[in-house]
C-alpha cells in the first residue's frame, strides 16, 4: 500500500477513536444554529436575514474546536517526532492528515448544515448555495486551523501567533461566505463570492500544508 | 547492507545561553555500537536529537556517508530509525496496528518475531494506553528493530525494562551490527553493555 | 434504616433470582393493563368537547412523559445507591434504566409534536416545559454516552452517576415549568390531586395506561438490569455456578 | 483547624449558598419570565415598544369576523379585566374558537390594533365529553 | 500562606504561561459578535435584538475553548494526581483552580464585552446590564464546564461528551441570559431573569467543585 | 515520630476482565523498605495505586495504622508521598516553583539541601519543560523527599538516574527509614538496593 494513504486510512481509523471530537462540531454546528431562533423567536425574515453568520460561524468553531488536536496528542505522545524523522515528504504526511481530518469533520458538517438550513426555511437552488459555501468553507478553514494549531504547538510560539493567522485569515472566509449565502437568498448574482470562496480553498491547500509541516519541524526543535 | 558512515564533527549546542554541549566529533561505521555515556542533564538527548537533525546545532555538522544530513535529508531519513524517550506510538490503537500502521516497511514475519522476543504476544491486540510503562517501551523499541534500517538511534533504551527484555534487546543489537548495522544509544548508569561497543563519555 | 436487609436483597445474585422471579409479575400485567387502556382510550372513551377524537393521543403522550421522568428519578437514585454504596447491583438498574427512559422521551416528544401539530398549530415552540424535556432527553444521551466512551466498567459506572445526578435538578423544572412560566403546554390534569380535571370515563382508560407503562417498563428493567448484572459478575462464583445449571 | 471542623465549615457554607440560590431562584419565577404577557399587563405599559412579543388571552365570545373570501381575520382577546384587539392573517389552528384561549404574537400598529404575525392556540386543562361540557355551561 | 491561596496563586502563574488560551477566548469572542456587524450590516435595530444570544453564545464559546484545558494537561503530567493524594480538601483546591480560571478568562471577556456591546449601540443602564448579564453568566459556565471536563477527563478526545454534557447544562442560561439583556434593553422589567442567573450562579459554585472534584478522583482510578 | 503501621489485606485487582493481582497480604511498619520486584507487566504500578487509594481494589483493603483507608482518606493522606511513573511537576513553572508551590509543608533549608544533593541547584530557575529526563525525575524525587512525610510510595524511582543520583537517593531512604519512616518502592531489575529490605515478588 502506498505509505500516504496508508497514513491517511490510520488517520481515518484513529479519528474514527476520536469520534467524540467529529461529534463535537456537529453539535456546535447545531448549537450555534439553535441558539439563535431559540432566544430570539422564528420569525423567518430574522432567520433568513442571519443564516449567513450563523452556517460560517458553527464551521469555523466546529473547526476550531475538532481541529485543536490535530497535531497536539501526536506532539505529546512523540510520534510526531517520528513523522517528521520518515523518509517521506512531510508536506504529504502533513496533507494526508488534513485531508484525514477534514473527511471526518467537514464533510459531517454539510450534511448537517442541509436539516439547519431547512430549519432556517432555506430551500431550493439557496439550499444548494448554502451546502456549498459551507463546503468550501469549511475546507478552507480546516487548513488555517491546522496551521494555527501547528504554530502554536511549541510554547515558545504562542497564541499571538495563533491570533496573527486565525483571525486575519478567516474573517474574509466568514465574511464572504455570509455573502454567498445572503446573495444566492435574495437572488442577486452570488458567484463574485464564490469564485472568492473557491480561489481561498485551492489556495489554503496548495500553500496550507507546507506552511503547517514547516511550523511542525520548527516546534520540534 | 551497504557499508555505511556516520560522522560528526565538531557540534556545538547553546540552549537560551546555556552551552549543553561543545567540540564533539566522532565517526561510526558499520558494524559499530556507540554508547554515549553520561550523568543526568550531559546533554544525551540534545546530542541525540541534533545527530538526528531534530535540533539545529549551533556550529559543526553531521555526515551520513560523507553528505550533509541538512542537504541530503531524505537520504539520510530512509536509513534512519529513532526512539526517544517518548514512545512515538498512538494511545488509541493497538499494538498491532501501531507497528503496522507506522510508516516503515512492514515485514510481518520479522515483526512477530520482535514481538515474540519481547514477550508481547499477548498483548498484540490490546491498546497502547492499558500497557504498562515498560510493555509500551518495549513495543516502540520492536518498531526500531523491525525496522530493517541500517541505522539506529535509541535514547536510554534500558531504562524501565526487565532483565529479560534487556538481554533480548542486546541480542538485537548484537545481531544487528553483526549484519552490518551501526547502533547508538544513550545511558546514564555504568552497567555494561553486552556488544562490543565505542564509548563516548560526555558531561564533565 | 435496617442496612443488612439492603445488603441482603442488594447483594447481586439476590438480586438477579428476585428478577428473574417476579419478571413476569411485572410484564404480563403491565401488557394486559396496555391493551385494556388501548381500548378503553381508543373506543370506549368518548370524545372531547374540543378536540374531538384528536384528543385521544392523550393516551399515549401523558404516560409516555410521566415514565420520561420517574425513569430518569430512578435512574438517578440507583446512581447514588451505586456510588454511595459502591454498589454493582445499583449501577447495572442505572445502566439499562438509560435507553428505555431515552425512548419514552423521545416517544412523549413525537406524540407531544403530533398532538401540537393539529391543537396549537405548531409543532414545536421553545416554550419552558417542551424545552425542558428535550433537555432531558440530551441527559439521557449524556449519560449513555459518557458511559460508552469509558472503557473501564467501575469508572464509566461512577462518572456517568454523578451526571445523572446533577442532571435531577431538571425534572422540577419540566413539572413546575407550566405553574411557574405562562407556558403554550397546558397546566396539570390529572397530577393535581385532589380533583382531576378530566372527565371519568375519560381518566380511567388514561390510569390504566399510566399503571400499564410503570408495570411494563419494570418488567424489562428487571430483565435487562440482570443481563446487565449477569455481565458485570461474570466472575463470581454465584454466575458460574448459574451458567452452569442453565447449561446442563 | 481539625479536618472535622473544616469539614463542618465547608458544610455549612454550602447549605448556606445553595440556601440562597434556592432563594433567588424562586423569587425569579414570581418574577416576569413570561412566555407571553396577559392583556391588563400590556393595557398596564409592561409591553415592549416597537417590538414583536406575546399576549395570550380568552377569544371573547362574539368577537370573531372574518372577510369573506379573505384569510385576515379580527378578534378580541381578554383576561377578564382589559381586553386587546388582534388582526390576524393565516390559518388558524383547529383549536382556535370563541371562548378558547391563545397566545398571539405580534406587535401594536399606529392604530392600536394588535397585528399578529402568529397565533397559537392554548388547551386548556379541563378534558370532558361534549355533554357533559353542555351540562356544564348551561348550569352557569 | 494558606495552602489554598497557594494553590490559587500558582494556577493564576500557569494560567498566565498559558496565555495563549486566554487570547482564544477573547478573541472567540471578538470574533462571534464581531461577524453579525460586519456580514449582516450595522442596523441598530436588528443588532439590538441579537446581541443577547450573541453575548451568551461568545461567552459560552470562550469558556468552552479555554477551559477544555482546564485539567487536561494536569491530568497527563500526573500532577492531578498528586492533588488528589494531598491531605487538604480536594473540593476546596478544585474550587480555587476554577476561580483562577474564572479570573483570568472570564474577567478579561466582561471588560470586552463592554466594547462589544457599545460596538452594537448599547449605552447606559442597559449596558451595565449586559456586562453584569455575561458576568453572571460567564461564572455560571466557568462551573459548569469544569465539570463537564472533569467527568469527560478519562475520555481521551473529549471534546464531543463535553459538548454534550455542556449543552442541556447551559441551555437555561444561555436563554435566561439573553432575556435578561433583551428585557433590559428593550425596557421591560428584568429582574427575574437577573435573579435566576444569580440564583444558577450561586449554586453552581456550591455544588460545582463538588461534583467536579469527585469526577477527578473516579478518572483517576 | 510516632510508629505507623501499613497492612495490605489479600488485594485483588481485575482490569476489563484480565487479572491483575491477587491475594497479596503483607504488613509493614517504621523502619521497613519494602520493594516490589517484578517484570514489565506484571502490575506493581497497577499495585502501588491501589495501596494509594488511587484505584479501587476488587477484593481486600489497605490499612493504616489499623484503618481503613477509604474510611480515614485524610488521615491516610497526610502521611503520604507519592510518586509515580508520571512526575507530577507543571512543565510552564520553574523548578523552585514547583517544590514551593506544591502542597505539603515547604521547609526550605531542607529543601535546599535535597535540591544540592541532587545536584540541581543550578537548574532552580529553570523551567521544568527544559529539563533534562533524569532532572525532572530528580525535582519530583525532592518533592517526596523534602515533604517530611512518614510513608514514601515511590514507582520505578532508579530508572532513568544516573549512579551519582541513585546513591544520593539510597542515602536518603536509608536515612528516611533510620528515623522511622516506610518506603515502598518498586523496580524491575535484580539490581541490589543499598537499604536493608523485605522483599515483594509479584507477577509469575
Ligand atoms: C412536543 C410537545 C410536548 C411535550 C414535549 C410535552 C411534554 C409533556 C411532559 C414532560 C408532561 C409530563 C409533565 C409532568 O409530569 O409534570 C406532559 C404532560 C401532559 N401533556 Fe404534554 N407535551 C407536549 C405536547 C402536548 C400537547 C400538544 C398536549 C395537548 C394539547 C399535551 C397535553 C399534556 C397533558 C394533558 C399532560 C398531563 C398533564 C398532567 O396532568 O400532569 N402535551 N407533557
Ligand atoms: N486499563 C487497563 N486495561 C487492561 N489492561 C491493563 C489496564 N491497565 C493495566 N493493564 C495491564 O495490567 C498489567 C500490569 O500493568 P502495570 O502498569 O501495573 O505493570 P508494571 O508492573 O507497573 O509494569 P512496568 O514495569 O512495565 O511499569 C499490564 O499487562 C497491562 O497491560
Ligand atoms: N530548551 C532548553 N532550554 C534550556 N536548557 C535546556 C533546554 N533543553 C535542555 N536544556 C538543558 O540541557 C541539559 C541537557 O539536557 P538533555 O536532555 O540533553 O540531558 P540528558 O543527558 O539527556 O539527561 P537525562 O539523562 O536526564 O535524560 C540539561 O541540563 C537541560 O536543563
Ligand atoms: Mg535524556
Ligand atoms: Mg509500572
Amino acid at each position: 500500500m502506498n505509505i500516504y494513504l496508508k497514513i491517511f486510512v490510520r488517520e481515518i481509523k484513529v479519528s474514527m477513536k476520536r469520534w467524540s471530537d467529529i461529534l463535537t462540531g456537529v453539535i456546535m454546528f447545531v448549537l450555534v444554529a439553535l441558539i439563535f431562533p431559540l432566544t430570539v423567536g422564528s420569525d423567518q425574515m430574522f432567520l433568513i436575514k442571519i443564516i449567513g453568520p450563523v452556517m460560517l460561524l458553527s464551521a469555523l468553531l466546529a473547526s476550531l474546536i475538532s481541529m485543536q488536536n490535530i497535531f497536539k496528542p501526536d506532539f505529546l505522545n512523540g510520534s510526531l517526532e517520528q513523522l517528521t524523522l520518515s523518509h517521506h515528504s512531510l508536506n504529504g504526511l502533513v496533507l494526508m492528515k488534513i485531508l484525514s481530518y477534514w473527511a471526518t469533520s467537514s464533510l459531517p458538517l454539510v450534511a448537517v448544515s442541509v436539516f439547519i438550513a431547512s430549519t432556517y426555511y432555506v430551500t431550493g437552488t439557496s439550499l444548494i448555495a448554502v451546502v456549498i459555501t459551507v463546503l468550501l468553507a469549511s475546507t478552507t478553514l480546516v487548513n488555517i486551523t491546522a496551521l494555527a494549531a501547528a504554530l502554536t504547538l511549541s510554547v515558545r510560539y504562542p497564541g499571538a501567533l495563533m491570533t496573527l493567522i486565525l483571525f486575519p485569515l478567516s474573517l474574509p472566509i466568514l465574511i464572504f461566505g455570509s455573502k454567498a449565502i445572503e446573495y444566492s437568498i435574495v437572488g442577486i448574482d452570488s458567484s463574485g463570492p464564490f469564485y472568492f470562496l473557491t480561489g481561498m480553498m485551492l489556495l489554503s491547500f496548495s500553500l496550507g500544508p507546507i506552511a503547517t509541516a514547516f511550523a511542525i519541524r520548527i516546534s520540534l526543535d | 547492507m551497504n557499508r555505511n558512515l556516520l560522522q560528526v564533527e565538531s557540534l556545538e549546542l547553546y540552549r537560551e545561553d546555556h552551552l549543553i554541549f561543545s567540540d564533539i566529533s566522532f565517526q561510526i561505521e558499520s558494524g559499530d555500537h556507540l554508547v554515549i555515556r553520561g550523568q543526568n542533564g550531559s546533554g544525551k538527548t540534545s546530542l541525540i536529537r541534533t545527530i538526528c537533525g531534530l535540533t539545529q546545532a549551533d556550529k559543526g555538522k553531521v555526515l551520513w556517508n560523507e553528505a550533509s544530513i541538512d542537504e541530503s535529508l531524505f537520504n539520510y531519513y530512509e536509513q534512519l530509525s529513532y526512539l526517544g524517550h517518548k514512545n512515538g506510538l498512538i494511545p488509541e490503537l493497538t499494538l498491532d496496528e501501531n507497528l503496522n500502521y507506522g510508516l516503515d516497511q512492514t515485514d510481518k514475519d520479522g515483526k512477530d518475531q520482535v514481538i515474540n522476543g519481547f514477550r508481547l504476544t499477548d498483548l498484540k491486540h490490546s491498546l497502547i494506553q492499558n500497557l504498562s510503562n515498560g510493555e509500551s517501551r518495549k513495543t516502540a523499541l520492536s518498531r526500531v528493530v523491525s525496522s530493517k534500517k541500517p541505522l539506529w538511534v535509541l535514547d536510554e533504551p534500558y531504562a524501565n525494562l526487565d532483565s529479560d527484555s534487556i538481554s533480548y534487546l542486546n541480542n538485537c543489537i548484537g545481531d544487528h551490527i553483526n549484519t552490518g548495522g551501526i547502533v547508538i544509544t544513550s545511558t546514564n548508569r555504568d552497567d555494561s553493555i553486552a556488544t562490543k561497543t565505542t564509548e563516548l563519555l560526555i558531561g564533565s | 434504616m435496617n442496612f443488612k436487609r439492603i445488603y441482603k436483597y442488594g447483594s447481586p445474585p439476590n438480586y438477579f433470582r428476585l428478577c428473574l422471579k417476579y419478571e413476569n409479575w411485572f410484564t404480563v400485567p403491565g401488557f394486559l393493563l396496555i391493551i385494556i387502556g388501548c381500548y378503553g382510550g381508543l373506543f370506549l372513551a368518548p370524545p372531547d368537547y374540543q378536540m374531538g377524537d384528536a384528543f385521544r393521543i392523550i393516551y399515549f403522550h401523558v404516560p409516555s412523559a410521566y415514565l420520561s421522568m420517574s425513569a430518569y428519578a430512578y435512574m438517578a437514585l440507583a446512581a447514588l445507591v451505586g456510588i454511595v454504596w459502591r454498589s454493582n447491583v445499583a449501577f447495572s438498574v442505572a445502566k439499562s434504566i438509560a435507553p428505555f427512559g431515552a425512548s419514552f422521551t423521545f416517544l412523549a416528544l413525537v406524540t407531544g409534536m403530533l398532538w401540537g401539530k393539529p391543537m396549537w398549530g405548531t409543532a414545536w415552540v421553545w416554550d419552558a416545559r417542551l424545552t425542558s424535556e428535550f433537555i432531558l432527553l440530551l441527559l439521557y444521551l449524556g449519560y449513555m454516552l459518557l458511559h460508552a466512551s469509558i472503557r473501564e466498567q467501575k469508572k464509566a459506572d461512577r462518572a456517568a452517576s454523578v451526571l445523572a445526578i446533577v442532571g435531577v435538578i431538571n425534572l422540577p423544572i419540566i413539572h413546575y415549568s407550566v405553574v411557574w412560566w405562562n407556558t403554550l403546554h397546558q397546566a396539570s390534569t390529572i397530577s393535581k390531586l385532589s380533583s382531576p380535571s378530566i372527565a371519568g370515563e375519560m381518566l380511567w382508560p388514561l390510569l390504566v395506561m399510566i399503571f400499564g407503562y410503570g408495570f411494563f417498563f419494570w418488567g424489562v428493567i428487571c430483565r435487562a438490569g440482570a443481563t446487565e448484572l449477569l455481565k458485570r459478575e461474570k466472575r463470581s462464583n454465584w454466575v458460574k455456578e448459574y451458567v452452569e445449571e442453565h447449561q446442563s | 483547624m481539625l479536618p472535622r471542623h473544616r469539614r463542618f465549615l465547608g458544610i455549612c457554607l454550602v447549605l448556606l449558598t445553595v440556601g440562597l440560590a434556592s432563594f433567588f431562584i424562586l423569587k425569579s419565577f414570581q418574577d416576569n419570565l413570561l412566555y407571553y404577557l396577559t392583556p391588563s399587563e400590556v393595557i398596564a405599559g409592561k409591553a415592549p415598544e416597537d417590538r414583536e412579543f406575546r399576549i395570550g388571552g380568552l377569544v371573547v365570545t362574539g368577537s370573531f369576523f372574518r372577510q369573506t373570501g379573505s384569510l385576515t381575520s379580527q378578534f378580541v382577546l381578554t383576561d377578564g379585566s382589559a381586553s386587546i384587539e388582534v388582526s390576524y392573517k393565516g390559518i388558524l389552528p383547529d383549536l382556535f374558537r370563541e371562548g378558547q384561549g391563545i397566545i398571539a404574537r405580534g406587535k401594536f400598529n399606529s392604530a392600536n390594533l394588535f397585528i399578529a404575525s402568529e397565533v397559537l392556540a392554548k388547551h386548556d386543562e379541563n378534558y370532558m365529553p361534549p355533554e357533559i361540557h353542555a351540562m356544564e355551561t348551561s348550569l352557569e
